[in-house]
């Protein structure tokens, strides 16, 4: 079939261009391991075993069963479903790749839910893993209620084998457990878990570049400035650069656009062109003309609607003074002519019947602006998507459809008044709030970029947690680091640093807000006003009252762990244990904080380094050693580092004696308990936000139960919050480690240029107003309004701040007074549409 | 000690005796048997008899025609008058007609709300409430004057009571509260049932330290359960009611047809510890459509035979 | 997703459920409709809080208004659905004219009917 | 403030059943404020209306407006041009609104749309409560600023009776016994002592007790 909008040109052949730029960003991403090659999981050979992918089409509405959950082999619905991790991860034996994939665990344990859902029937759900890696913010929580609400089971194991049993086409799946015994279970269908690799084509592409790769062909980045590749000038963003979510890649996605805009700052705005628009068209005093437009798109509606049979009853229509048709309303050549004909006929109503709104309005309201017609002025009639897509067997009634829907569009069109979308100044200055390395770095991301920036501090002294932090994993210097950071930030003339300062008041909205400061220590105030926020208020290592914590000097935290290291080395050190999750992943604080695992990991490398001799047991839930830290576990356990599992319900036990800590735990392969008397206890604490309350409060923004800030959307909008202008980072969001703060302090500071690189922005017009010659001052408004926006004025009646107001309409319908309408959907404009469908019915 | 009124009731406490009432609930009917029946059965145990009026709002035979009644038959009643009812002219009037048939005592309740009764739709009026119609009674005998000043004829020559809950929240103010309806005239308190023998008694010590015993006859009340059941009831259901858990379970521990007994004999029991109570001035048994028993009760609780007085005169 | 559903609806489209007014709901049965439907956002995911739930009241008080006034109070109906699911929406469209069906059109129809013959 | 409630439509219908052209008047004070009888229910009602007799095969004419207030001349007159066209008005005002209209226009029924149920506060929206009876001689000044005359079921000048329990009233669990809240706020503000202080019988004539009740200012006449 040929392209009917004639967007394919098929006679189109390869061509060398050569562009001029000043910064590459990479992001080509992974994907999906291909499990064809590894003979035990029968992928390929027994059609019941899937990928992960196809399960996820599988389960897709526009799948291949239409989201019905069926198996391949027979569209039998499955009973029991097993997923197998680790495919094509963690495995330097079959595969080679001895990283972990970062996202399975979590896709696994959603595609059983979503399974468990679809299931008319009971479905049983098992995931076969070496350990549940949910790290990510609140991801914990999410793997409880898969195991504890939904039934999902876990079994750690390794799987030797799977077989399908003739004729039933069921599979056994051979496994160890973890006590070592063999054992087999049979399951309708098994799901393989497939980790993330990067293609060869994206090896060849970085090659090219000559952009350093490590052996598993991801990009190499420094741990303190994650989105710079090896060479300069070219950053990266997403899994190119390591396995990683969606939320991971959005923020270092943001990072990467920032490197790149510091880069060029001094670029910004000189290569854009800006649209002159034509001054706006006094319709006041006009009678009202109409003109239709109603579209074919190719066959999608006209293959279906009876279109010009539509397009004459347009023309019966009340105010309707031109009609046409067209293949592709929306195409480049119909909107130079519907341009011309808005001119020629004197419109001052525009309706296209096409599709939705959700994706064209912009377009068609860009071509009324462009000759002069308010944008608002416009109405669409969807004949597509509630139309012809839906009615396609019945074309008939699809055909009076679309007139009831032209006409009930025609009708409102006819109501539309032009509305004046307010335009703000934005005020080019950032605070951030918290002065650490997240702090830190947006700030000064933002300050290269020529924006002035105030960072607030509610310590003497920049560098936060940090501040306790001796090196990462990889080896880099943190203390280095941290003193040219506050070097570089506190010389910096753009940026001022206030200390021991603390916010006291807080109004505005985005571009224009005032923060209100006392600053230490004469505690003078100050009033700040900025565009935009950064909140980088951080976290600290919980101080455990467990495990005799606080009681016994030998018992200590990974962070004091490596400090004593850095002080005093380990050549006394004979035995060490650490106990994992402690002030983590419990009934208080159910998450995860990320972290800890590496801390251990990284510990007890550097004990080993300094002592080889040094006995180190690492007592752990799951070891959570994503992405590419994965080789320093699997580096450990060389080292001769010894791991043992024990669960939330039989946590080690802990005495102090003479000879050392004694530590009691059960180990899985032996089945007893083992006693090791240590010489020092490392406790890997989790993370506890810092105490936001107050400034929550003040600023009125929402955070989860342990205290972190709520970003607008999970995954994507990872460093935005709900209230424009406001951005988040560090770990004031969630724990991190440090590279992943700095990723994430450049990609709020990214979104922050966004508003500040603007010299004004322009609000929608859709918002509530309030007649003041109805109010009755009620109350109603002020008390529905989900953002808090309506206020009784001075003149003792309702006010709604359009740079406010999000245009919900809820005060319009609750006013009891009916003297709130919302703009664009007044009440005579949204009952025109039921009067003009039933119009003549009763 | 000096009387004010020609009430025998008021002189039996005068003359420093254990004084012992009872009440009966008239009729919701016009049958005056129902009511000499009533008290025939008890008269001679006795000293003053209550009628209730319109107790728990449900209408009933009025408490002054059947107060009327039983001075026809020679006994001593106590008017029972609640401010639910009437305005200050009909409360007034109706004080002025007990009077002219030489009823001499009277006992000042705000009275049960409405919605409890058969007339739950009805209005009530709270003119006045029980404080205030103990001042009036007070004011019209002491002062011989009507509410609005003018002078009576005869005034009424009444003992005054008054109610007290000691068992109602909050406790902090029961005893002001007495001193308070003390203050406002009242001269002898009957009290609500008293079950939590404990409670009554802290009650009674903090108005002993007032020195309010000493200004008020006190009449406990006591009400003799018929079963566990009732029991439970008053507990549960009746506002302003305290029984203690193990006075349940010391009904429920016996067997049915064994609980009105055990019930009798809880009730005297109270009597005799309540009788070495300073304060405690008499018995005021309100056996709630039983009374029957009430003989039984008295002269178990060593409260028998009652004295005898020289012929009350008009004075 | 190019699912069927009946082709005898007709959608106005609205910001929020929250926007949907009590009178909207009765003007659309006093027009002639003979069934009504809102369909918002699951309940706890309103992009607007609580719009949705706001929504849900206003439902339940048209209904009760058109039980009282001899319309039929099961003629209007609220549902709930995430911006990914085309097929419950379809299944809501169906559920909902096989409603409509077995309850019959508008009685003020009837009524207009009878007086025209 | 007034608060008011809806009458259920079936008690309108019934008022209204026989009516061939209504008025429906709606008030934008009290009435809008508690949420009985803004524009926005006059709105829902008359279409309410409209409905049933559609159903009914009644021709009815319905028409709609609300007025600043129907407690003041003035702003009732601003109907008084229309009035002839209606054989009812449906009044959403509180009882004061309904009678004045009632007065003003003598010859055309004038009907509640709304039971007048108290002077109260909003405690949050969608639930009011009774502060006030009216009695024309306030004690708030002695009783700690709690009315025992609206928040008594029995209005008792010296509460509380015996039925208080656990701070509630004996009437229901769910009232508060205001005896027990002026106890309470006579002890946070040290006056606990008060309390022992007999309440007066109270002069009940500046009450509806003394018939309608008129407050003349001649301060603020000509």
């Amino acid at each position: 079939m040929m392209c009917l909008a004639k967007a394919i040109d098929y006679e189109d052949s390869e061509r060398r261009s050569t562009l001029s730029v000043g910064a590459v960003i990479l992001c080509p991403g992974s994907e999906g391991f291909d499990p064809s090659g590894l003979d035990v999981f029968g992928y390929g050979k027994y059609s019941n075993v899937v990928t992960s992918e196809e399960f996820e089409r599988i389960l897709s509405a526009s799948g291949p069963y239409r989201g019905h959950l069926m198996r391949p082999l027979d569209r039998e619905a499955p009973k029991k479903i097993a997923w197998i991790q680790c495919v094509g991860s963690r495995d330097i034996n079959l595969s080679g790749n001895g990283y972990c994939s970062s996202v399975c665990c979590m896709y696994a344990i959603k595609e059983s839910m979503i399974a468990k859902e679809h299931s008319h029937d009971e479905l049983d759900c098992a995931i076969f893993n070496m350990d549940i890696r949910s790290f990510g913010k609140d991801y914990e929580k999410y793997y409880n209620r898969a195991k504890d609400e939904q039934g999902v089971r876990f079994i750690r194991s390794r799987i030797h084998s799977i077989e399908e049993i003739q004729g039933t086409g069921d599979l056994i799946i051979g496994y160890t457990d973890e006590t070592g015994l063999i054992k087999q279970e049979t399951f309708s269908m098994v799901v393989l878990s497939v980790g993330l690799r990067i293609p060869d084509s994206v090896a060849n592409l970085a090659r090219r570049l000559r952009v350093d790769m490590n052996r598993y062909n991801f990009a190499v980045t420094p741990p303190f400035d994650p989105a710079q590749t090896s060479r300069p000038g070219i950053f990266i963003g997403g899994a190119f650069q390591g396995p990683k979510d969606i939320p991971s890649s959005v923020t270092e996605a943001g990072a990467a656009a920032c490197a790149a805009g510091t880069l060029l700052a001094d670029g910004r705005g000189t290569a854009t062109k800006s649209v002159e628009m034509p001054t706006e068209i006094d319709i006041e005093k006009a009678e009202t003309r109409i003109g239709v437009f109603v579209c074919n798109c190719g066959i999608n509606i006209g293959g279906v609607v009876d279109v010009p049979a539509v397009a004459d009853y347009a023309a019966t229509l009340p105010y309707v003074s031109f009609v046409d048709q067209n293949l592709f309303t929306c195409s480049q050549d119909t909107q130079d002519k519907i341009r011309d004909v808005i001119k020629e006929k004197n419109l001052n109503r525009v309706v296209v019947a096409s599709c939705s709104p959700r994706t064209h309005e912009p377009l068609f309201q860009e071509t009324l602006q462009a000759c002069g017609l308010n944008k608002y002025l416009f109405e669409m009639a969807n004949i597509r998507d509630q139309d012809s897509w839906v009615h396609g067997s019945d074309p008939k009634s699809a055909t009076e459809k679309a007139k009831d829907l032209v006409r009930m569009a025609v009708a409102r069109a006819g109501l539309l008044k032009p509305l004046t979308e307010k335009k703000i100044s934005i005020n080019k200055r950032a605070l951030v709030i918290g002065g650490g390395v997240a702090g830190m770095n947006a700030a000064l991301s933002l300050a290269d970029q020529g924006f002035e920036t105030v960072i607030v501090e509610k310590e003497a002294q920049l560098g936060g947690l940090a501040g306790d932090l001796t090196a990462t994993i990889e080896g880099a210097d943190i203390q280095r680091y941290l003193l040219e950071l506050v070097d570089k930030v506190s010389n910096h003339a753009k940026i001022q640093v206030l200390t021991e300062s603390l916010i006291v008041g807080f109004s505005g909205f985005k571009g224009n807000f005032t923060t209100e400061i006392m600053v230490g220590p004469g505690m003078y105030e100050r009033k700040i006003d900025h565009g935009v926020v950064i909140l980088a208020t951080g976290a600290n290592e919980y101080k455990p009252t467990e495990y005799l914590y606080g009681q016994d000097y030998r018992v200590m935290t990974q962070i004091e762990l490596g400090k004593r290291l850095e002080a005093k080395g380990a050549e006394d050190l004979k035995t060490v244990v650490m106990i994992q999750c402690v002030g983590s992943r419990n009934e208080e604080k159910p998450n995860c904080s990320r972290v800890c695992c590496q801390s251990a990991v990284k510990n007890a490398l550097h004990i080993k380094e300094l002592n080889p001799d040094a006995m180190i047991y690492i007592l752990y839930r799951d070891m959570r050693m994503y992405g590419l830290l994965e080789d320093y576990y699997t580096e450990a356990r060389q080292q001769g580092i010894l791991f043992s599992n024990f669960t939330q319900d039989h946590p080690p036990k802990v005495e102090a004696t003479d000879e050392g800590i004694m530590i009691t735990f059960k180990d899985h392969i032996l089945q007893r308990d083992l006693i090791i008397p240590a010489d020092l206890l490392a406790l890997s604490a989790g993370m506890v936000a810092e105490d936001t309350e107050e400034l929550a409060s003040i600023l009125k923004l929402p955070r989860n139960n342990e205290g972190y800030f709520i970003e607008a959307h999970v995954k994507l909008r990872p460093v935005d919050l709900a209230n424009d202008g406001i951005f988040l980072c560090g770990t004031a969001h969630s724990p991190k480690l440090i590279s992943e703060t700095i990723s994430q302090s450049l990609a709020a500071a990214s979104r922050a240029t966004i508003f500040l690189s603007q010299s004004e922005i322009t609000l929608s017009a859709v918002t509530a107003k309030v007649d003041p010659d109805l109010c009755a001052a009620c109350l109603v408004c002020v008390r529905a309004c989900p953002y808090g926006v309506p206020r009784i004025n001075e003149e003792g009646v309702s006010e709604i701040d359009e740079a406010l107001c999000h245009g919900c309409g809820i005060c319009a319908a609750e006013c009891p007074a009916k003297a709130i309408e919302l703009n664009w959907y007044e009440d005579d404009q949204v009952m025109s549409k039921v009067e003009a469908l039933l119009k003549g019915v009763l | 000690m000096k009387t004010k009124t020609p009430s025998k009731l008021e002189k039996i406490l005068a003359a420093g005796h254990l004084a012992v009432t009872s009440e009966c609930g008239p009729p919701r009917g016009s049958d005056p048997k129902a009511i000499t029946d009533k008290a025939e059965m008890i008269k001679d145990h006795v000293d003053a008899i209550n009628i209730t009026d319109n107790q728990t709002s449900v209408t009933r035979l009025c408490s002054l025609a059947a107060c009327i009644r039983l001075k026809t038959i020679g006994l001593e009643p106590v008017l029972q008058m609640v401010t639910r009812d009437r305005n200050r002219i009909a409360l007034q009037s109706d004080i002025l007609g007990a009077a002219s048939f030489d009823i001499n005592n009277i006992l000042c309740l705000s009275g049960d709300h409405q919605q409890f009764g058969d007339s739950a739709k009805g209005q009530n009026v709270f003119d006045l409430d029980s404080m205030q119609l103990i001042q009036t009674i007070r004011y019209m005998r002491d002062e011989g004057k009507f509410l609005g000043g003018d002078e009576i004829k005869r005034p009424p020559r009444m003992f005054v009571g008054a109610a007290a809950n000691p068992f109602a929240d909050p406790f902090e103010i029961r005893v002001p509260r007495l001193a308070k309806k003390i203050a406002a005239g009242a001269e002898f308190i009957q009290t609500q049932c008293i079950y939590n023998l404990d409670k009554f008694e802290l009650w009674m010590k903090q108005a002993r330290d007032r020195g309010l015993h000493e200004k008020v006859y006190i009449l406990a009340g006591l009400t003799p359960f018929k079963s566990a059941g009732m029991a439970k009831y008053m507990k549960n259901r009746v506002p302003g009611m305290d029984v203690p858990d193990d006075v349940v379970k010391r009904m429920s521990g016996v067997a049915k047809e064994k609980q009105a007994e055990e019930g009798i004999k809880i009730c005297v029991e109270s009597i005799h510890r309540l009788k070495e109570l300073e304060g405690v001035k008499g018995f005021h048994i309100m056996a709630i459509e039983w009374e029957e028993k009430v003989p039984e009760i008295v002269e178990e609780g060593g409260l028998y035979p009652r004295p005898k007085l020289e012929s009350h005169s008009r004075g | 997703m190019r699912l069927n559903y009946p082709s005898n609806i007709r959608i106005i489209r609205v910001p929020c459920t929250g926007k949907v007014d009590l009178i909207h709901i009765l003007r659309a049965f006093e027009k002639g409709a003979d069934g009504v439907y809102v369909v918002g956002c699951l309940e706890g995911d309103c992009r607007f809080s609580n719009g949705n739930l706001r929504a849900r009241k206003r439902v339940e008080q048209a209904q009760q208004i058109l039980n009282a006034i001899g319309i039929g109070g099961e003629r209007v109906q609220m549902y709930n659905l995430s911006s990914g699911e085309g097929p419950r929406f379809a299944e809501f469209a169906l559920e909902m004219t096989e409603k409509i069906k077995a309850l019959g059109i508008n009685p003020m129809k009837l009524a207009k009917m009878k007086k025209v013959a | 403030m007034i608060v008011a409630e809806k009458k259920p439509i079936e008690e309108i219908i019934e008022l209204v059943k026989d009516s061939e052209k209504i008025l429906i008047v709606g008030c934008n004070e009290c009435v809008t404020v508690c949420e009985a009888g803004g524009k926005k229910e006059v709105g829902i009602l008359a279409s309410a209306l409209r409905m049933y007799f559609m159903n009914q095969d009644k021709d009815a004419k319905i028409d709609e407006v609300t007025l600043e207030r129907q407690c003041d001349h003035e702003y009732l007159e601003e109907i008084r041009g229309r009035i002839d066209q209606y054989d009812t008005i449906l009044s959403l005002a509180c009882g004061v609104g309904v009678q004045f209209m009632a007065e003003k226009y003598f010859s055309t029924p004038v009907f509640p749309g709304v039971n007048t149920c108290f002077l109260g506060a909003a405690e949050e929206r969608g639930v009011w409560s009774e502060r006030c009876q009216a009695c024309g001689q306030c004690i708030l000044g002695i009783t700690a600023g709690i009315c025992p005359i609206s928040r008594c079921a029995k209005r008792l000048m010296n509460g509380p009776c015996g039925g208080s329990t656990q701070g509630k009233c004996e009437i229901n669990k769910e009232l508060d016994c205001a005896w027990q809240i002026i106890i309470d706020r006579l002890k946070e503000l040290g006056r606990l002592d008060d309390y022992e202080k007999i309440m007066p019988i109270k002069d009940w004539s500046t009450d509806r007790a003394g018939g309608p009740r008129k407050v003349v200012r001649e301060d603020v006449m000509i």
